[in-house]
């Protein structure tokens, strides 16, 4: 975390810029968020053409179900209650990591601990010993067709999450295709890391001194929408 | 006649599992789990089990209780950390668990199911987690060789069954229960409601009944 | 063929044979039928604890559809009409043969041009550049449980079908469990191939004559239902 | 809006085909394949086609149609004994044609859709349809490795679609449909019935509407 931006705008503004940037390509989109920021991002869609699915089994994923409305069936891979939309269905997980492993899915948003300059994701353990999971985050990665990262510049001590090189166990290598924090976005070309966009609250030179991954910059630099 | 000879209590179907036997329940944190049949295990004398499940519930309850009951000598899964008990007793030495990517998870379970030994897929290459397996190239990309996983008995949970044993599920309970019904030697099922022979929609049943061996009605409250 | 046993007589003798030993072993049963004879041990059982698959993607298969209430779409994979029984269900191919590789059917039923003392099966072809098909054959041959080879004792030309072995394209090496003929029943055990009955029309000399492969006779020889 | 998007005549969608492609064709001996769009394509100048399918219907009828034509360069398949003119036309050197257990060949359709490049299986071991093939010792037995069969576009048929493209299929015609479905760059499907989303129960849709890119409905007569 840097405080330029407070914490919740923070998330809010990655959740929206990822949305616009899907909402953006006028074509039939599916598309699996992981838990966290990545979720919100389904609050800022508006489109008849996206397609949310839950590795859990179902594509078709709606809103957050109203407390009162909560079936504890109907959930999503962070066991969040949701809800059905007009055509949604179910399935099993061989079937959904099928869509996810078999290309059929076009993006997948997720947190991380860590992301590189080269593209590699760490974010399914941080090795202390009190957690044990991976859940789908390594199938998500290898399998969906553009890997969103959607996560805070810096870590809540500060320190760069876009790193030279991960320190943490990785998740997939040369992975990520685009970068959402809320002081900017990269995308990543094979291994080249590139600044597309830049948030107005830093300069370039502020953005370096928080970023150790060493990146280009896009000739056409925009500002960030925020 | 099949009606009689599938049906059974919990508590008759648990005696099925004998101690140091692999079972695979199926489960979602804490949803869509066989209650009355885990319940039964979790009260009997069996011990030394590997569960295999997509994780362990929440300490001392769901699958949780296995551990908790020290009835645990293995975990094969994918995500535990809706259950810290299980990095304790990992870190303890107390258990083993072996993660294997969720995705993976459920094809290995699949293809024990329909005899497939092995299988590539692109998931975790290069990773800690398949870093003691074979990989092979196919057309330009790494892979790793994962490997069925089969079990001794399937605990599943299902909504309705016919009295032959066609399954049906609800919603994202769906998940793991078909995969481990044709994984294990032995499958039990517990459903909500047993209907008779020929009321299930043919093109609607999920699990034939090829698949499933015993069946236990959950008790209406 | 010997003319021992006439054609038809032959065929319902080896039909109602088998649908006799699985009604026989009081237990819930799969079974997968083949095209030609096999298909006739359905009209011999009597048993709702025996259940048939075809594998293209029927489990409950029940009797072949009276004229006048046939369904194209409703047909076992030798492309006969069926009808359904209570309970019967529909799945795709992958599952069907899943059934069948996983070793979840217990019995397959199916005619061989050849079946050698190792328990070696030729049924899928005859290389005469005619015929090009395969299908189910081999999946079959090595997934059920147990192999039951339904075939008449000697070629149309009076070779034997049991060598020493096979001369044709093999379907699977020491897959045989049980080979039923006209005239005699043989049972594998490993790659041990004995005599367990034999028909009433012939004696061991006579067997021997028109049997290439070698056997033992089991010390039980009984004589088989006719 | 979607609707429009997916839905098209046989006849346009066979304008995605061009020659050389390698395309899958639900069908079962001339039983539940899409026989609009196998007209269409018969109809098309398209040649040099892969054609991906069970089998070949019959001599000039139904797929066999391609073959009378001189559309095929090739075929992937498991039988060909119901349409004699397949032999003949690979005895005279005309056609390739590759024999794969149906099984193996299901699995394989499978395994492409799911990002599965390879799997190992007991079928055929031995045999002259597999002896290009590697294997491998699991457990004691050997299995044979199978690669995926992928396609650029499958020509499926189903009973009903919603609007958003999701299928249930009837009776046995579901056989290879849904397989392929997930197999190809471009899935057409073939249906009798369009409804609005939403009118499919969400238990018994069978193949998701993110396999399928384009629909054609059949025209009543």
């Amino acid at each position: 975390m840097t405080d330029l931006v407070p914490k919740e705008q923070a998330k809010t503004r990655i959740a929206r810029w990822i949305a616009q940037e899907f909402m953006s390509q006028q074509r039939r989109l599916f598309i699996n968020l992981g838990v966290g920021t990545p979720t919100l991002v389904a609050n800022y869609i508006r489109s008849d053409r996206i397609f949310l699915q839950a590795e859990n089994g179902m594509l078709g994923v709606g809103p957050r179900a109203p407390s009162g409305q909560v079936d504890p069936l109907l959930i999503n891979a962070g066991r969040e209650p949701v809800t059905e939309t007009p055509g949604c269905c179910y399935f099993d997980s061989a079937t959904s990591f099928g869509m996810i492993r078999g290309g059929h899915i076009d993006a997948t948003v997720i947190g991380a601990f860590e992301v590189d300059e080269t593209g590699s994701i760490a974010n399914w353990i941080i090795p202390n010993g009190r957690q044990m999971g991976v859940g789908g985050a390594m199938d998500l990665v290898a399998g969906a067709r553009q890997v969103v990262v959607a996560m805070p510049h810096c870590s809540g001590s500060g320190k760069p999450k876009l790193v030279r090189a991960c320190t943490l166990p990785v998740t997939g290598f040369n992975e990520a295709d685009l970068v959402v924090t809320e002081l900017a976005v990269f995308r990543f070309y094979e291994t080249r890391m590139v600044l597309t966009e830049m948030a107005p609250e830093i300069d370039l030179d502020g953005l370096k001194a928080i970023t150790e991954a060493r990146f280009q910059v896009d000739p056409q630099l925009r500002t960030m929408a925020v | 006649m099949l009606r009689e000879e599938k049906m059974c209590t919990a508590g008759e179907a648990a005696t099925e599992i004998r101690s140091g036997d692999r079972i695979m329940v199926g489960s979602f944190g804490n949803s869509g789990y066989p209650e009355a049949l885990v319940d039964a295990v979790a009260q009997s004398e069996v011990t030394n089990l590997t569960i295999i499940s997509n994780d362990l519930g929440s300490p001392g309850i769901g699958l949780g209780r296995f551990l908790a009951n020290r009835q645990v000598k293995a975990l094969i899964g994918n995500y535990y950390n809706w259950n810290p008990d299980v990095a304790a007793a990992k870190n303890s030495g107390a258990i083993e668990v072996t993660l294997v990517p969720q995705g993976t998870f459920a094809e290995a379970i699949r293809a024990a199911g329909v005899g497939i030994p092995a299988f590539y897929v692109a998931t975790g290459v290069g990773t800690a987690l398949t870093e003691d397996k074979p990989t092979a190239v196919f057309d330009g990309r790494t892979y790793v060789m994962e490997r069925a996983i089969h079990a001794d008995v399937a605990l599943i949970r299902a909504r309705k069954a016919d009295t032959l044993g066609n399954l049906s599920y609800y919603k994202t309970a769906r998940n793991f229960n078909p995969l481990m019904a044709m994984a294990a030697r032995l499958t039990i099922a517990e459903v909500d409601e047993i209907v008779p022979a020929g009321e299930l929609d043919p093109e609607c049943i999920v699990t034939p009944h090829i698949f499933v061996d015993m069946l236990v009605e959950k008790v209406k409250r």
